[in-house]
């Protein structure tokens, strides 16, 4: 129930972003369809709803950090491949080959945000996973050194839990 | 209303209808056809009408692109001629 | 003045990436380095002229500009969600289809050969 | 066989392109459609009336649900037929028992990628989408949009769903006794508001009679009627665009997809 309320909530601050006329009309519209979406799908958004309300809303606030620092790497990301097709000579660090990175992180969703995180940073690209192993394309030597694992302790403070020191396996 | 950007708009999209007419393999050809769907959205954007811009956008370049392969998987990929 | 001015400079930094994706896209050996330009090229790119313009419709800090500002930074975060998983989608499609990726001599393919299917 | 063909286009093609000299200039004031003949045009009147008339900014909307409103009413049974034609010709039960069971990816052989990245993208959009479908329906009056662009995204979002799971995690929201009473649904909506006024002792499809069943002045009720009339043209296209994808691609099973 607390879940549907959540995603009822979030649909709806959407919807007045969106949206931009505020009268009854439109905002009773939104209301309507912010219901209707909740009940055909609210499912989708939180797979695993074992965890309270405070739990989230910590673990929404270091998603946020993340994505700054991700941002960060986004941009150096792009430098690196600039640099590697625009410089003359520089083809010649172009050496693609694929690496296996072994994770110890398990839920699904931390999964996805390492494998995401892995194809957005420096010449990097997920290509499968595999259990734990992730199968990863990189473009040159240096970008498949940068795969150390600063990028999944970040991911694994993000959902551990605030009290206990072990790091939780359920967060989605 | 730019007269420069519509004829390389025009000129792609007799490109991309001549090119998804000549290629064998359907899947290729559906592919090129969204393309032309898409370069479509752009033109009549760019000329004002949104309204149609943003139909052309939903129905021909993504919906019909999904119905074609779904048709192409349950039949052959590559044409006779 | 300055809005624009640093508005300007987000959008010419964007297409300065866009360039640099293009050429990659040309110059890369193989599909799957090609992938790596027109994926990460598109994304950065893309938020960076986004953002640049809500900052130039941020004029006069009216209620409705931080609503459309807003809503371009929609558009920034569903990019960033939905343009890995894209990259991901063909480079793996491109794998099951069997095409053979070009490894560096010093290096080995842990995947194994794409056509055996089976790493 | 092939020269006959090209000739007929060869043809065809001499016949457009002599005819577009006749056109008249791009944005030509004299032109038929925006001049008019003699000294009525219809799209002046559109330009100045609209807001007056119907109380919707949207000049396109107006025209398309209200002023052309017959127009449409038949576009969205020509939606509907194609599907239910679509229907008819593919449903099909498979032999011995009605319908088998979901297939789940293979994790052996493909790996879990596509359930941890794909399907978690999807997931998470999909609300996203069916909450943006909704707001382009409802803010047809006001921005581009409208029942036709806001249905194919809906139905779009349940193909996501067919697509990235499978097409019984589809059917399971929207099941094929559902989409169908919907299609049906939307053409009786808008049939239903044509013949309402029709009840009412005005035109087919003059929703400003309509006044004392929203509880508004005339002029507002053209405005809610066009909504209306939006809504069941979206109920039609959301339903049928979902019944031709689960058709095509289960070869009218509905078991699996693709």
């Amino acid at each position: 129930m607390m879940y549907r309320a959540v995603t009822f909530s979030l649909l709806l601050a959407i919807w007045l972003v969106f949206s931009g006329i505020y009268d009854a009309f439109h905002i009773g519209l939104g209301i309507l369809s912010c219901l209707f979406v909740t009940w055909i799908s609210s499912d989708l958004l939180f797979d695993d709803r074992s965890l309270g309300f405070r739990a989230r809303l910590g673990q929404a606030w270091r998603l946020g950090g993340y994505l700054a620092w991700l941002g960060w790497q986004l941009v150096l990301s792009n430098l690196h491949l600039l640099k590697l097709t625009l410089k003359p000579g520089a083809m010649a660090e172009v050496e693609p080959r694929i690496t296996l990175y072994r994770t110890a992180l398990k839920s699904d969703f931390e999964k996805f945000l390492l494998a995401n995180s892995i194809t957005l940073t420096p010449g990097t690209i997920t290509i499968k996973i595999l259990g734990d192993d992730f199968y990863i394309h990189s473009i040159s030597k240096f970008a498949a050194d940068g795969l150390d694992g600063q990028m999944e302790r970040r991911i694994a403070a993000i959902f551990a839990p605030a009290g206990s020191g072990s790091p939780s396996p359920s967060a989605d | 209303m730019i007269v420069a950007f519509d004829i390389i708009i025009l000129i792609f999209l007799v490109i991309t209808a001549v090119i998804s007419l000549r290629v064998r393999d359907l899947l290729g050809a559906t592919m090129v056809l969204s393309i032309y769907s898409f370069l479509m959205c752009l033109l009549w954007a760019e000329m004002g009408a949104v309204d149609v811009a943003f139909t052309e956008a939903a129905v021909g370049a993504g919906v019909s692109t999904v119905f074609l392969i779904a048709t192409i998987y349950h039949t052959r990929r590559h044409s006779s001629d | 003045m300055i809005l624009d001015l640093v508005s300007m400079l987000l959008i010419a930094a964007g297409l300065l990436f866009f360039v640099g994706a293009a050429v990659g896209l040309v110059r890369f050996p193989d599909f799957y380095t090609r992938m790596h330009a027109a994926g990460k090229g598109d994304t950065l790119s893309s938020l960076l002229v986004i953002s640049g313009f809500a900052l130039h419709e941020f004029k006069d800090f009216e209620g409705m500009d931080f609503i459309l500002a807003l809503k371009l930074l929609a558009i920034c975060v569903f990019i960033m969600m939905t343009s890995p998983t894209s990259t991901h989608a063909l480079i793996d499609a491109g794998y099951e289809d069997g095409i053979e990726p070009v490894i560096a001599p010093d290096a080995e393919n842990v995947l194994g050969d794409p056509t055996s299917r089976q790493p | 066989m092939k020269w006959i063909g090209l000739i007929a286009v060869v043809l065809t093609g001499a016949l457009l392109l002599s005819a577009v000299g006749d056109f008249p200039d791009f944005g030509d004031p004299k032109s038929p459609a925006n001049g008019g003949v003699g000294d009525f045009s219809v799209s002046q009147y559109y330009i100045t009336h609209t807001e007056q008339d119907t109380k919707v900014p949207n000049v396109v909307t107006a025209v398309l649900a209200d002023y052309r409103g017959y127009d449409t009413m038949f576009e969205t049974t020509v939606i509907f037929i194609a599907g239910i034609g679509i229907i008819a010709i593919l449903r099909s039960h498979p032999p011995g028992g009605r319908r088998g069971p979901a297939h789940p990816i293979d994790a052996t052989v493909d790996g879990d990628h596509q359930r941890i990245i794909i399907g978690i993208t999807c997931r998470i959009m999909i609300p996203i989408i069916q909450i943006f479908a909704l707001y382009v329906v409802a803010h047809g009056h006001h921005s581009p949009g409208g029942g036709f662009q806001g249905g194919v995204m809906l139905g779009a979002s349940f193909i996501l769903i067919g697509l990235s799971r499978d097409l019984q995690a589809a059917l399971a929201r929207f099941s094929e006794r559902r989409f169908i009473v919907l299609a049906c649904l939307g053409v009786a909506i808008y049939a239903g508001f044509g013949l309402l006024c029709l009840l009412l002792e005005r035109n087919f499809l003059d929703y400003g009679v309509l006044d004392g069943f929203f509880h508004t002045d005339p002029v507002m009720a053209r405005s809610h009627g066009i909504f209306a009339v939006e809504v069941g043209v979206a109920f039609t296209v959301t339903a049928i665009m979902f019944a031709i994808y689960a058709n095509l691609s289960s070869k009218g099973r509905l078991d699996e997809g693709l």
